[in-house]
């Protein structure tokens, strides 16, 4: 069975470690908040200026000058700290964010992205993405494996304008855990219930299949 | 002291010889810290043809979204406007038109605006349409794009507290791009909630130091909020 | 919430993986807010061949002076290095390399260093030996230099109050190139004049968020003045 | 009569302006805080990181961390701010000083000035000297005329290597006001009975002597 929205962030989870500082894009990257294991510490990076957002606010706590990159209100947690958008983005372009988890459209062999722009539909912006993929060294692409018509979205090469080239080596379907290495995606586990045959088959760019291929555990 | 007085007391003042044509660069993050009456000001006075940077256009209604009504904007450098149903219509009519900038080369353009620094190398955006017509580089094996600053003819920028002299300090992320927008306007407007006494305001902790800002007027704000989001 | 506690109880786990001829960043201007305890520490065990980036070198006997006594530092990178005997001679003797950087390139390589911008222009320097064997290039008809940024194995900083998630403040003009350099190490290690509970510290005033800093000490300082002057 | 150290702080002061944000370099410059005229204020930029530096302080608010950019412990005004290296030189290499003072070694008529290293002599670094004198629209440089040993400091070219091109456009000598522009020397003001002869035969660049040249006053 593929993986629904919460076990994609739950399986994204277990890549988190203690200490780890962390920007969860729109979406399922979201909901990885949610599924910190136990006895684990991670501090959540906003791109509009905060490091260690908190929960959503409660209705006495609301603050319209306290929000977070999807423009939702938040609060901060003890030990945060807030900055400018130039501060913001030094950390992100540094390479200081640990890990970085985000959506797509597509990606390739190349560990190309393309998630922003669908020529001939009207462009909204980038927002941060570009500046993230550009920036960190470890980062999770959550997507479904193929569009809802069944076309793959782990393509030899992104068809649509890209965000960043060469800068995916993780991504997690509702299928799959990829890993892009030397020009390839490997297949390194499946969601349970998945079987090899349909991964394949819904993967367009070159897949290597190792002998035995894991499924997925979820505690 | 009078010439480290930067208080007026209209935004008729505050916002004096802002011409048709004009760059602005404003403050701001979606909703949050954005120079609202300051804006207003700007639509009051019918300037036409403004190129104007910021994060992101407004709403339908609010913020620079108001700028669009009667078409003032000419063109937009923004890393995000997908807020917008106006914007998205002058777009395709060919009335506005935009520049899109990666959010964190849009905060560095800023600051290296104020800073003196004409350009810089930025691995974002490299391989991407963002790419198009500029120059790459590669430092250390890895490929660069360089990347231009901004400057404004105006910078308008919301603040929470400001002294008479100009410091200034943020509140929470209502920061975000106001402190860079601060350092890159020929004039610099900052409207805060409060004016506190010169002295006031701990010198280490403040966010823009008066030699940024030319203006400051106190007033107030709607805070409206983009997306109220609470827990049960 | 053991992985984002920064501190460390001993100064030899403080400087830990410090070796040869790696390139250390060092906060402070002159005496005032140098990482004292940190470079006594690299005197201790005694780690040569050494690349130090700071503004001063110390003074004889004291703050980043006294690596030279047994000849740790091999390169020096700074923009003022005349408060000191030992390191005249040791430059006079080849001993020594130099690269003296005017002091706002120098921050903002460090600045640059640390938010991942490889490369940057400035005015400063065109047209003087500091230009030598570097690139120029003409925005808006003037000339700029192409200048690199810096980076470290390790970073040294001298702070006044952290938590132990290693968020810092800096004390009044102790700043100075402190937070520039703990954005710049691979490693960083800020020590500090007191450890406070994690929530104490204003989100909105902190200087350095912790995200840039691994390793956290408490530590006394001598805080020596170069040049005591007071009215009478 | 040359201009004593004073007089020439005290003709710099006298271009001021209410509301100036102001560099003083080392010796001469640093004495033109004494000189601030009544009902106007200005603000000192120390490039160590402080804006709105103040007295020296007492042996009872003497503090190790309040220095300025010579090192010296000072106080800060009320309304000052403190900011980090960057910061500060965001603030003079982006044009935002509105004066600065410093001195030299040799000017020349192309604006070029040379103060920071003398060949074959120790070279102990520029410093700020470099960013300061890129970054700012307005600086005035103090230096006597000539050498003890009479050798001209205003020259056609500067004979020592350079702290900055072309960005020197007021010269305050112990003799003179000269101001620069297009390739040339302009004597302005001429020191109390100082003759213009002098004042051209120690000026080895071209120098253009208008038909009057004013004494300067002083109040």
């Amino acid at each position: 069975m593929a993986l629904t929205r919460e076990q994609m962030a739950q399986r994204v989870a277990q890549e988190l470690r203690d200490g780890y500082y962390v920007n969860l894009g729109i979406g399922i990257p979201t909901l990885v908040a949610n599924f910190v294991p136990q006895g684990m510490e991670v501090m959540l990076q906003s791109e509009n200026g905060l490091l260690g957002m908190g929960a959503f606010p409660t209705e006495e706590t609301l603050d319209a000058d306290m929000i977070n990159a999807g423009k939702q209100t938040v609060t901060a947690v003890k030990g945060a700290s807030i900055f400018s958008s130039a501060e913001s983005f030094a950390m992100i372009r540094g390479g200081h964010v640990d890990l970085t988890v985000l959506g797509a459209f597509e990606v390739d062999v190349h560990g190309n992205i393309a998630s922003w722009m669908i020529p001939n539909k009207l462009v909204k912006g980038m927002g941060g993405a570009m500046d993230l993929v550009a920036g960190a060294d470890n980062i999770i692409v959550t997507m479904t494996h193929a569009s809802k018509n069944g076309e793959s979205k782990l393509l030899a090469d992104c068809s649509l304008p890209l965000t960043g080239k060469g800068c995916i080596k993780k991504v997690l379907t509702d299928l799959a855990w990829i890993e892009i290495d030397a020009g390839q995606f490997t297949l390194v586990e499946r969601a349970p219930g998945v079987s090899v045959e349909e991964i394949v088959e819904k993967t367009a760019g070159k897949l290597v299949v190792p002998e035995h291929v894991p499924e997925m555990t979820f505690a | 002291m009078a010439g480290f007085d930067k208080v007026v007391l209209s935004y008729d003042e505050a916002m004096a010889g802002l011409d048709d044509g004009m760059t602005v660069i404003a403050g701001g993050f979606g909703l949050c810290g954005i120079p609202e009456n300051l804006i207003a000001e700007i639509k009051r006075r019918q300037t036409k043809g403004l190129t104007v940077v910021s994060n992101n256009c407004g709403v339908d209604g609010f913020g620079l979204g108001i700028l669009l009504e009667d078409k003032q904007i000419r063109k937009m450098v923004a890393s995000y406007v997908g807020e917008n149903a106006l914007f998205e219509k002058q777009l395709l009519n060919g009335e506005l038109e935009v520049d899109l900038t990666p959010q964190g080369t849009l905060a560095e353009k800023m600051r290296a605006g104020g800073a003196g620094i004409p350009a810089f190398y930025t691995a974002t955006g490299v391989g991407t349409p963002v790419a198009e017509g500029k120059e790459t580089r590669t430092f250390d094996g890895k490929e660069f794009l360089l990347e231009e600053s901004i400057t404004g003819d105006f910078a308008i920028v919301k603040g929470w507290k400001a002294d008479r002299y100009g410091n200034v300090m943020y509140r929470h992320t209502a920061q975000n791009f106001n402190p860079l927008a601060a350092t890159a306007g020929k004039i610099t407007v900052v409207e805060v909630e409060e004016i506190v006494e010169v002295g006031e305001l701990e010198p280490s902790q403040i966010h823009t130091p008066g030699i940024y800002v030319d203006r400051v007027i106190q007033g107030t704000f709607e805070k409206r909020i983009e997306k109220v989001t609470v827990r049960s």
